[in-house]
């Protein structure tokens, strides 16, 4: 028996096809409010504020980042807060021309992990860069936080507009 | 630890949208491999259904849905769930379904229906990142991959061109497979002009949207040698999962594959992986992960397996066939289905039924590999004829 | 000869109907710290394995075993989800040490139903897409069909299944663990707002918030811990047909077969004697008493009867829900069936408190899913 | 750490799984398009198992063998359970609660649940379907309005 006697088919439908044959569509509402919690909600608090905070963990000494109640490498309850950033460099990042759904935009987004200078090494948050021109972006790049205006912000990450390079 | 065996395997065709409901796709492919080893439903003890997101077939609680197409009436059934490790998870699910002495025979089966999911099932995946500080920031899935593979580009000085070479291996491969939805023969420069879609990923760096499923059957020693005289033996299960704060990482080396893949290694013996594994289907939703997890799983050093692709090393006739189905790349990316699908391809390969596909010099040992969520777990099989 | 593997630490934090100001992964740090201190170990260092029961839809986030690993102690760890009951994944710990892959499994399960706004529509979002939805009804009426069959073909009566909530709430007083407590009667149960009939939303589980973590380990390493272990020794899971349409309406055959394979291998041929207590399903009264049948607890058509004697109270013959079940501490949606296995695990350490059963050495904990399902779990713990 | 004792101060953040879906039906797809253009309920059998699906469906979840025969059942049937459910969708009260009933169709295995017309009920009274009228079908299972009671 060959490996192709195996594989049985199915019938793969043209976009209209899918459209046309009978079937049904559902919208459900899946909506949720989420508790924060006391690591995150208090991130989000200071971000209102205009402040980036990190929790500590004095078993390991490490700043962790983004904030958690717990360190995971030392399993224990995080000790205090310690305030980082708001510049910090590029890790990582892209160039994306495509919305989460899938539609082409008109002006590229440029996503990056940004590390923020104040927490131990490698910890870094996702966020997007702006104030740039996509191709002058590099590894390495020094930026730091813009914030909205106070009155603009409401205890959420984007009251960070964007990173931008410092100059 | 009890020798367990894969004993048959059979799949769907990959298609891009089925008008078959998701239950039906995995019945068929549950069919094909009971049918594969001659094998009624009445004699399976128990099966293990994977299937990434509920939101992409559209059911809450999915592996409850799909229990009667995945044969498991009135028998036990547990989906196990790692995202987009998940296929190959299956089957190690399987193998402790049967290890743990509780079943001699297990039905493994994956499904996955990622057209229903609208406007675009690329919006499902907004719902896989961090719901407080990622999430609002509206983000695409290719960002992650993008990113990554941009770390590993940066790191180790590679160029795109290095990199593409997998997507034209896989879709050169895939020609042979009859379940391909995409094998075809493309060029390195085709790849480089392909749409930019989040740089440094184009469209031809990225296996598509895909309906499909595929299941195996897996036994304990008693049984499976009744069953058949070409048993393909687990020598080695592993999988990790890392941190969830996946921007505290360093994105250039999947730590977390290396890791499953020694947990692996230990279990079936293996010492030099780069000698001992003959045929290996590492994950390749993207052409950089195929090379990624090459280098994960120590068959390459770190920044090495670009050459190797360069070389001709990852060809079917090469010194290590890496995805000679075609991949994800190839064939096709139903998930979960395509994760297990590996696993199908390395038991085909080892008993020396993969027909057009099938890789030269008699292999015996291969692994299969899966990897998912936010670039976090790793999944490993190692299985001997 | 299945190996000898025990609970060796059990841990768990809410149990309230909301939590507000925690997170969800804080809920389970608590639990889970709590869990590793009960029975002495070192996540980081002395546990090779965890298994947490999560079902994307109900925490809001696809593929969410992406955010189990930290609170948990398992980043970078052997650690996966399954899509199941906490009793699925006590199962699934059961068997990973049995196969010696691992020697100790960590087992978690929450519930955070607080942060769901659309808790109803979520769970008939489970139903089938062309066959079923298309009816567009709250999923309490399959529960409420269920109770109206069992009636009318005199299973057992309204009354009987109004009983079964007086005397778990009733129990829930002596569990500082339970938050719907309360002292009913008969005739409260049945002029309560009406559900969907003939069940009041008196007969449904409230929702709550809980996290639950099990440790699990072989044999060989219990003899080092310190420890009183209580030994897992039956597991069954199975389910009846996913469709309304051709499941078995009048029996939880999912209850039966689950329990037939835990039996089988606990060697337990007359359950109702050989089991002390047991902590089983009722999301509905109704179902206590069709669970209660399916296990063999009860024989066909007397569960009601035996629940109005007595029988099942906290200090009859055989303890049904002791704890005060699901109608006394809530539906905790994934979790339900590892805090019911909690349960029986404290009863058979002696740990239980106010609501212990006197000398009881052989315990069972059984779940389902819920609605819409036919998919349930049974566990056998003694020691 | 601190955990947050001033309710005021608790900080939840909001949001949804954003996707909608398309289902195709599959082998039930036959008995919609009965049901659309012949007003009939057109199920399948499974040959091995002598079981008749309504709707019909590809294959038989005993045998595992396809059930591709078509065999025609109802329209009648017999209500065996009913209940008036006082929610909506969304779990809010309902001004005018619904009737639902567990309906055994003539000559189908299975069981059938669906809207009954306003009235009271009994188990064991033969109910029948009400349709839309054919011009307003769509070809799903909502081109049943509501079972009655037979002869009412």
């Amino acid at each position: 028996m060959s490996s192709a006697e195996r594989v049985v088919p199915v019938r793969g439908l043209s976009d209209s096809e899918f459209r046309s044959v009978p079937g049904t569509e559902a919208r459900v509402r899946a909506e949720y409010s989420w508790d924060a919690g006391y690591a995150m909600g208090t991130f989000l608090k200071g971000l209102k504020e205009g402040k980036i905070l990190a929790t500590t963990c004095r078993t390991c000494g490490r700043t962790l980042f983004p904030p958690r109640a717990f360190c995971e490498e030392c399993f224990r309850p995080t000790d205090g807060w310690k305030e980082v950033g708001p510049t910090g460099h590029v890790y990582t990042f892209s160039i994306c021309y495509v919305s989460w759904d899938m539609r082409r935009l008109a002006v590229p987004e440029i996503p990056a992990v940004i590390r923020l200078d104040g927490a131990s090494p490698g910890m870094g948050i996702l966020h997007l860069l702006g104030e740039v021109d996509p191709s002058r972006v590099e590894v390495g790049m020094k930026v730091q936080a813009v914030f909205r205006p106070p009155e603009e912000r409401r205890g959420a990450i984007t009251d960070v507009l964007h990173f931008r390079p410092v100059s | 630890m009890p020798r367990v065996a894969v004993v048959g395997a059979g799949m769907t065709r990959f298609v891009r949208r089925a008008e078959e409901t998701g239950k039906e796709l995995a019945w068929k492919a549950a069919k094909a491999a009971l049918d594969s080893c001659e094998l009624t439903l009445e004699k399976v003890d128990a099966v293990v259904l994977a299937s990434a997101p509920d939101a992409f077939d559209g059911v809450h609680m999915k592996g409850e849905y799909l229990s009667d197409g995945a044969g498991a009436w009135r028998k036990p059934l547990i989906r196990s769930y790692v995202g987009g490790g998940s296929g190959v998870f299956a089957a190690i699910q399987g193998w402790y379904h049967v290890a743990s002495g509780l079943f001699d025979t297990v039905l493994v089966v994956a499904e996955e229906k990622m057209s229903s999911a609208q406007p675009h099932p690329q919006g499902a995946f907004l719902t896989i990142f961090d719901n407080m500080i990622e999430r609002p920031l509206g983000p695409n899935l290719l960002w992650i991959f993008a990113m990554e593979m941009n770390a590993y580009m940066t790191r180790y000085g590679l160029e795109k061109k290095d990199i593409a070479l997998v997507a034209v291996k896989n879709k050169k491969n895939a020609k042979d497979h009859p379940a391909a939805l995409l094998g075809g023969d493309i060029t390195v420069e085709d790849v480089l002009n392909s749409e930019v879609l989040a740089w440094p990923v184009q469209r031809l760096d990225v296996s598509p949207i895909t309906d499909g499923a595929v299941a195996i059957v897996m036994a304990a020693e008693h049984v499976a040698k009744r069953l058949t005289d070409k048993p393909v033996w687990v020598a080695g299960v592993g999988w990790h999962l890392d941190t969830a704060y996946w921007t505290d990482r360093d994105l250039h080396y999947p730590r977390y594959v290396e890791y499953a893949a020694r947990m692996a290694y230990e279990m079936a013996g293996i010492r030099e992986p780069r000698k001992e594994i003959h045929v290996v289907e590492p994950y390749d939703p993207f052409d950089y992960k195929e090379l990624h997890h090459l280098e994960g799983l120590l068959l390459f050093p770190p920044g090495k397996a670009p050459e190797a692709a360069r070389d001709g090393v990852l060809d079917r006739d090469g010194d290590l066939p890496s995805c000679p189905s075609g991949g994800l790349l190839g064939v096709g990316n139903p998930i979960a289905a395509a994760g297990l699908m590996k696993v199908a391809e390395i038991f085909w390969q080892l008993r020396g039924e993969a027909g057009a596909r099938q890789v030269p010099g008699d292999p015996r040992c291969g692994l299969a590999q899966a990897w998912g969520d936010l670039m976090q777990v790793a999944t490993v099989m190692v299985l001997r004829r | 000869m299945h190996p000898k593997i025990a609970v060796v630490g059990v841990g768990w934090a809410g149990f309230q109907p909301q939590t507000p100001g925690i997170s969800y992964k804080e809920l389970m740090f608590e639990a889970a710290t709590r869990a590793y201190a009960d029975a002495g170990l070192d996540p980081r260092r002395d546990v090779d394995s965890w298994v947490s029961a999560s079902e994307d839809y109900h925490e809001g986030t696809s593929i969410f075993d992406e955010y189990i690993p930290d609170q948990l102690g398992a980043a970078l760890r052997p650690a996966h989800t399954v899509a199941a009951d906490g009793l699925h994944a006590l199962a699934t710990g059961w068997m990973l040490i049995a196969s010696g892959v691992a020697r100790v499994v960590a087992v978690e399960a929450h519930s955070k139903a607080s942060d769901i706004l659309s808790l109803p529509e979520i769970t008939a979002f489970a139903l089938d897409p062309v066959v079923e939805r298309p009816l567009g009804i709250h999923p309490g009426a399959i529960a409420g069909l269920e109770a109206d069959l069992a009636y009318s073909r005199g299973a057992f009566t309204r009354e009987d299944t109004a009983r079964v909530v007086v005397k778990n709430k009733g129990n829930a007083l002596k569990n500082p663990r339970a938050s719907f407590a309360a002292r009913l009667s008969v005739e409260d149960v049945l002029a309560a707002e009406p559900l969907a009939t003939p069940l009041t939303v008196l007969d449904e589980a409230p929702r709550a918030d809980a996290a639950i973590v099990l440790v699990l380990a072989s044999e060989d390493v219990v003899k080092a811990l310190d420890v009183a272990p209580v030994w897992i020794r039956g597991l069954g899971w199975s389910q009846d047909a996913p469709s309304l349409e051709t499941r078995e309406w009048e029996e939880a055959v999912y209850a039966r077969e689950a329990a037939k394979r835990a039996y089988q291998m606990a060697a337990i041929k007359d359950p109702a004697t050989q089991l002390d207590l047991a902590e089983i399903d009722d999301t509905y009264s109704h179902k206590e008493l069709l669970h209660m049948e399916a296990l063999g607890l009860a024989a066909e058509g007397e569960a009601g009867y035996l629940v109005a004697k007595g029988y099942a109270d906290l200090d009859g013959e055989l303890p049904v829900n002791p704890s005060g079940g699901s109608l006394g501490w809530g539906n905790l949606l994934e979790a339900t069936g590892l805090a019911r296995a909690m349960e029986v695990v404290l009863q058979l350490r002696g740990e239980a408190g106010a609501h212990q059963v006197e000398g009881c050495e052989q315990g069972l904990a059984m779940s389902w899913r819920g609605l819409p399902t036919a998919s349930g779990a049974v566990a056998i713990f003694g020691v | 750490m601190e955990k947050t004792w001033n309710f005021e101060e608790v900080v939840k953040v909001k949001g949804s799984i954003p996707v909608w879906h398309r289902y195709t039906a599959g082998a039930a797809a036959r008995s919609f398009l009965a049901l659309k253009e012949r007003g009939e309920f057109l199920g399948s059998r499974c040959p091995e198992c002598d079981l008749v699906y309504w709707p019909a469906r590809a294959f038989c979840e005993r045998c595992f063998g396809p059930a591709a025969e078509e065999a025609r059942v109802g329209p009648g049937g017999v209500l065996l359970a009913r209940t008036v459910v006082h929610r909506a969708p969304d779990g809010r009260r309902l001004e005018e609660p619904v009737r639902v009933g567990l309906i055994a169709l003539e000559g189908a295995d299975g069981l059938f649940i669906w809207k009954l017309a306003p009235g009271a009920y009994e188990p064991g009274q033969p109910v029948r379907p009400v349709l839309k009228p054919p011009e307003e079908r769509t070809g799903s299972l909502e081109d049943i309005l509501f079972f009655e009671v037979e002869g009412a």
